[in-house]
């Protein structure tokens, strides 16, 4: 029971830190985006405003149940997503429930949120949001073949799934990392995260110009609000678990802030840098290149 | 499909009967409306002005006709020239020429909308194209006073005064001036 | 959609003016400008006037709304060659906090860009109602205030704020950015003191501003509340 | 890249009708959807909007509804003297107004007979020209940001800001300048303008290099662009196509060349064409227009005469009657012909004033026509590339 308690508190707090540093690390790379363009960008907490702000909103209207549910389902996706990764390898505090769940269960959470979201996209009734909604699966489809395959690689690499052992066996020394032993999976992943965080190139889904602006069309106050909750949530999961895929976890949560803030800010760079591909050219470009590297860097781990 | 009808006038524009010659390169012909279409047809097909700049029209209600007007480039010689055709302002209605170019369908159906010149066949010439629900007469029509309509419509914000300007400008700005012209 | 409650319409044995009024609240729209199929798409329960919280949770609320302003990303005029310089990096309007949504639902500024034509005043209704509250509308150029250059014209409105609740003004033809800028500071301003009411006014006047709309918009063929 | 399945995408789409080009497809089938973008939409140019019918993700019809930007001005013109016209004019094309001022004014000096002296006409061209530089700057960022590259926008939009100074200096209006009277011009240059403009154009030139290097050598933006709306040389005459979209095409018109107005026929310069035709043809020939209209600047300021006067005076405008006639005025603008066709009846007032803009058969019937068969993600970025703009084409 004790036991218990102690394991809720803990997941509450890492939770709660991963919330705001997401929060955090949004606002940070909007204002890095800016000065690419040459501004000076919205204040750092100006995502934790904009929750505010829509939660205070005197009405919402909703279209049904599963609209409720769409959002509901996305936060359920984008917590099962960090509750399953060690985020401080090590530490008591904010190696989660990583010692019971492994990478299927974590990649299975990665693609949950958005059949919740395409559910609830669905019944707002929006021609818009359907439209958002099949760019959104038909791209993810694509983007998770690099990304299984190069998570096959490394699973054949250290012969395991679960996280916790693959950063295990990737502590001691930066060539250690899968960066370095295993490059081929780590450049396949790397492209697929690209798609993974919806930036530019990979940003038809949620474009402003094409179709604005895809599954949350309809989504309005309190509901919205709980969406960007999610995505705080989300983005730190992701950045967390590319961390341990590629490049070695951390130890210490400074470590963490280091590496996924480098690592976010490829993302960030490329997508100011580029025009989004459309549906079709962007689910060919993943169905290429990246699927090859995958494909070579199974194989170089089954020779 | 030229008759030699439209040999003589096509003789007449080349010769006499234009219109305000200025500038250079621009010129105007009169044509019956009978004749009209078949008279644009050779000017595109023969005599090579192939690109139809605009098409409009005029209200001369004092004399009670629509003068509409077709303005056709040629590229070669660089020359504009605008063929105008009067039609009788009563149940106004001409020939279309929609099959020439087909964004001359789009002129057409302004002028249905705005003059109430009917073009019959021109594709979806009925169509409302700029107005939406406008009810009562076209508002390009010169009878139509668009000041009294918009007065009574509108809720004009009280306070709004205003002068004639030749008075204003006499009395207030340029007392000395205003007699000079 | 919402349930109206029935109360109002069965304890009518002693009518005052109040009771009158919870009746006319009560009160269904006809939603006659729809067909009969879409109908059930769409609500067809008068909007309900929502109070502000009490102390100082509102005051907290309306801080959070004034730091995080969205605007509905509709250029309804030529007002709107200015928002391109006020997003990008010489006047750059996200520092304070605004930055521009691409549908009404998520949006809670509206700027009317200049003069407003009858085609684009039914279009600016229904997004307005499209939005939720507390929105707050701009008014941007002379046109919006008395009918500026185009005062005589048959196609443009005069006055906007007898169609929809407008909250600042911003004069001139056209007015800067900074003017905008200006605009949007005192919008800050008044939503801090809580004197951004235009949705309940809009509610409150329900019928008035529906009859001046009806007066112009000849072909209803929208929802008389879209939600 | 993966050898795709080689399949036909267009047995997928409904049979097209011979007589009117359209295809025949019943809506309620199930397998049609219609999406309307715009008018509020960001991905829409101006405020007007598009009536999409989509099978799959692809457009099979396309209906542009304009008129929400109607003002009248036509109408509006016919009851005010012609002076009082001219802050009118310039309201009709926001991006370049100066276009319509000139018109304008040159309609009336037409009309009336008026010469205009020749510092006066040096003046309105370096204003034309530097109107055409903003008018460029502002569609490179919409071309880039109808892809989703916001960032090129906020470089270019922001160094049409610097060009919109020279203006309030030159003008003391930012959009609207109405600088080009009938008679000449407003103002004389200020002191040290030159060196202003140039400063100006150093850095315009510098931000264009980089924008050539971000977006038009960026293999994204090239899958994109390239092959996205195609007008062959043919469909130039028969849509009445002019400006970059018929130069994009290979078609060698240039107003400013064929019917030489104000001084261009004493400036060295030459028509930009490109040959693919597509929206990456359109996109470099106006690209190249912009490095173009910079060289004609420093042109012009180089030999622009020092001395002189730059106004006419005019009669008592306010009781000025226009002797009876009809002529019509165009120039080059950014878009194509723009032109004015003005007759006069010898009163204080226009009879009929009637404003020719390119996007009239751009946006309507050129633009029904290109976006069958296009990818419903890429109808903002043909709308852009084809440069329409609404108020010209409703007025």
């Amino acid at each position: 029971m004790n036991v218990i308690m102690t394991k809720a508190w803990y997941t509450l707090i890492s939770l709660f830190v991963i919330t705001n540093y997401g929060l955090l690390l949004g606002g940070t790379m909007a204002r890095v985006r800016a000065k690419v363009q040459g501004r000076i960008g919205q204040p750092v907490w100006q995502p934790y405003i904009d929750i505010l702000k829509n939660n205070f909103k005197r009405t919402g209207i909703y279209h049904g149940v599963m609209f409720y549910l769409g959002p509901v389902f996305r936060l359920a996706g984008g917590l099962g997503t960090y509750l399953f990764i060690p985020a401080v390898y090590g530490s008591l505090v904010f190696s989660n429930f990583s010692f019971s769940g492994d990478l299927l269960l974590v990649m299975y959470f990665i693609f949950f949120g958005q059949l919740g979201m395409a559910l609830g996209a669905g019944q707002s009734g929006h021609p818009y949001s359907p439209l958002g909604v099949s760019r959104g699966l038909a791209q993810m489809t694509a983007f998770e073949v690099p990304f299984a395959l190069s998570v096959i690689a490394i699973a054949a690499q250290y012969q395991t799934l679960s996280i916790t052992e693959i950063v295990a066996a990737q502590q001691g020394g930066m060539l250690n990392w899968v960066a370095f032993t295993n490059p081929l999976a780590m450049v396949a992943g790397m492209i697929s995260f690209l798609g993974m965080s919806m930036g530019n190139p990979f940003s038809v889904v949620i474009a402003p110009q094409e179709i604005p602006i895809g599954p949350p069309t309809e989504m309005q106050s309190s509901f919205l609000g709980m969406l960007q909750t999610n995505r705080a949530i989300f983005n730190g999961a992701k950045l967390v678990l590319f961390m341990n895929l590629y490049f070695g976890g951390a130890t210490n949560i400074g470590v963490m802030v280091v590496k996924t803030f480098l690592i976010y800010l490829y993302t960030v760079i490329v997508d100011a840098s580029f025009p989004r591909f459309r549906t079709d050219q962007s689910i060919r470009f993943f169905l290429g290149i990246p699927a090859l590297i995958g494909i070579a860097a199974v194989v170089l781990q089954m020779l | 499909m030229a008759t030699e009808r439209q040999e003589r006038t096509m003789q007449e524009v080349n010769d006499s009967g234009l219109v305000g010659d200025r500038p250079a390169g621009l010129k105007f012909v009169h044509v019956e409306a009978d004749q009209a279409v078949a008279y644009i047809t050779r000017l595109r097909d023969v005599q090579g002005y192939t690109h139809l700049v605009f098409f409009t029209a005029i209200d001369y209600i004092e004399d009670s006709l629509f003068r509409l007007t077709y303005m056709v480039h040629n590229y070669d010689s660089r020359q504009d020239m605008g063929v105008q055709v009067d039609i009788p302002r009563q149940g106004a209605s001409m020939e279309s020429i929609h099959h020439l170019w087909p964004h001359a369908a789009t002129y057409q159906r302004e002028l249905k909308e705005m003059f109430g010149i009917d073009f019959p066949g021109s594709p979806g010439v009925d169509d409302s194209f700029i107005l939406e629900g406008w009810t009562g007469i076209s508002p390009m029509r010169r009878e139509f006073d668009t000041r009294q309509y918009s007065e009574q419509t509108y809720f004009p914000r009280p306070g709004r005064v205003t002068h004639d300007t030749a008075a204003y400008m006499k009395e207030n700005l340029y007392p000395s001036e205003a007699e000079t012209w | 959609m919402k349930e109206s409650n029935m109360d109002g319409l069965q304890s009518t044995a002693t009518e005052t003016e109040q009771q009158l009024e919870d009746m006319a609240k009560e009160m269904r729209l006809a939603n006659d400008g729809l067909s009969e199929q879409d109908k059930g798409y769409f609500c067809d329960v008068r909007p309900h006037r929502v109070e502000p919280y009490k102390g100082i949770m509102e005051s907290f609320a309306n801080w959070a709304r004034s730091q995080s302003l969205w605007i509905l990303g509709f250029g309804t005029g030529c007002g709107a060659i200015e928002l391109r310089p006020l997003m990008t990096s010489r006047f750059d309007m996200y520092r304070y906090g605004i930055q521009a949504r691409p549908t009404p639902r998520q949006s809670c500024v509206f700027i009317i860009g200049g003069y407003a034509s009858v085609k684009t005043l039914k279009r600016i209704v229904r997004s307005y109602e499209q939005m939720q509250g507390p929105k707050f509308v701009l008014g941007l150029g002379s046109c919006t205030v008395n009918g500026g250059m185009y005062w005589d014209s048959y196609n443009t409105i005069n006055r906007i704020d007898q169609y929809i609740p407008v909250d600042v003004y911003i004069a001139g033809c056209m007015p800067r950015p900074e003017a905008l800028l200006g605009g949007f500071i005192k919008l800050k301003q008044m939503i801090r003191e809580g004197k951004c009411e235009g949705m309940n006014k809009y509610i409150d006047d329900f019928d008035w501003y529906k009859a001046n709309q009806k007066q112009i918009i000849h072909d209803w063929n929208m929802p008389d509340y879209n939600w | 890249m993966v050898e795709m399945a080689k399949y036909d995408p267009r047995d997928k789409f409904p049979p097209v009708d011979a007589g009117s080009g359209k295809s025949v497809y019943n809506l309620h089938s199930g397998k049609y959807m219609k999406v309307w973008q715009g008018p509020q939409h960001p991905g829409i140019t101006g405020n007007m909007s598009l009536e999409l019918t989509v099978c799959g993700d692809e457009i099979i019809d396309c209906k542009t509804h304009v008129g929400y930007l109607h003002r009248g001005f036509e109408k509006l013109m016919e009851r005010r003297r012609y002076i009082q016209c001219f802050p009118l004019v310039c309201r009709i094309c926001v991006p370049e107004p100066d276009f319509n001022e000139y018109l304008f004014a040159e309609g009336v000096e037409e009309l009336a007979g008026i010469e205009v002296p020749e510092k006066a006409r040096w003046y309105r061209a370096l204003t034309l020209e530097m109107a055409r530089l903003a008018s460029f700057m502002m569609w490179i960022g919409g071309q880039a940001a109808a892809f989703g590259m916001g960032t090129i926008g906020q470089w270019t939009v922001t160094m049409r800001d610097y060009v919109l100074d020279l203006f309030e200096e030159l003008s003391g209006g930012r959009i609207y300048h109405m600088y080009i009277i009938p008679g000449g011009v407003r103002a004389d240059l200020p002191i040290g303008f030159a060196l202003r403009v140039e400063q100006t154009l150093e850095q315009i030139g510098k931000v264009l290099d980089d924008v050539e290097l971000a977006l038009m050598h960026n293999a994204v933006f090239k899958k994109r662009a390239l092959g996205l709306g195609v007008i062959t040389p043919s469909m130039v005459d028969e849509y009445g196509i002019t400006g970059p979209n018929a130069r994009g095409s290979g078609i060698r018109r240039d107003i400013r060349k064929d019917n030489p107005y104000l001084v261009y026929d004493q400036l060295e310069f030459s028509i930009v064409t490109e040959t693919g035709g597509d929206a990456y043809a359109r996109t470099w020939v106006r690209l190249r227009e912009t490095r173009q209209s910079i060289d004609l600047i420093r042109q012009m300021l180089e030999k622009m005469p020092t001395s002189g006067p730059f106004f006419q005076k005019l009669p008592n405008v306010l009781h000025w009657k226009i002797p009876a006639g009809q002529t019509y005025r165009k120039a080059e603008c950014t878009r194509g012909e723009y032109g004015f066709f003005m007759v006069s009846d010898g009163t204080e007032l226009p009879r009929r004033i009637y404003v020719r803009g390119p996007s009239y058969t751009h946006a309507v019937t050129l633009m029904e026509k290109l976006a069958v068969n296009v990818n419903i993600a890429d109808t903002a970025g043909l709308m852009v590339s084809l440069h329409t703009y609404p108020p010209e084409i409703e007025r």
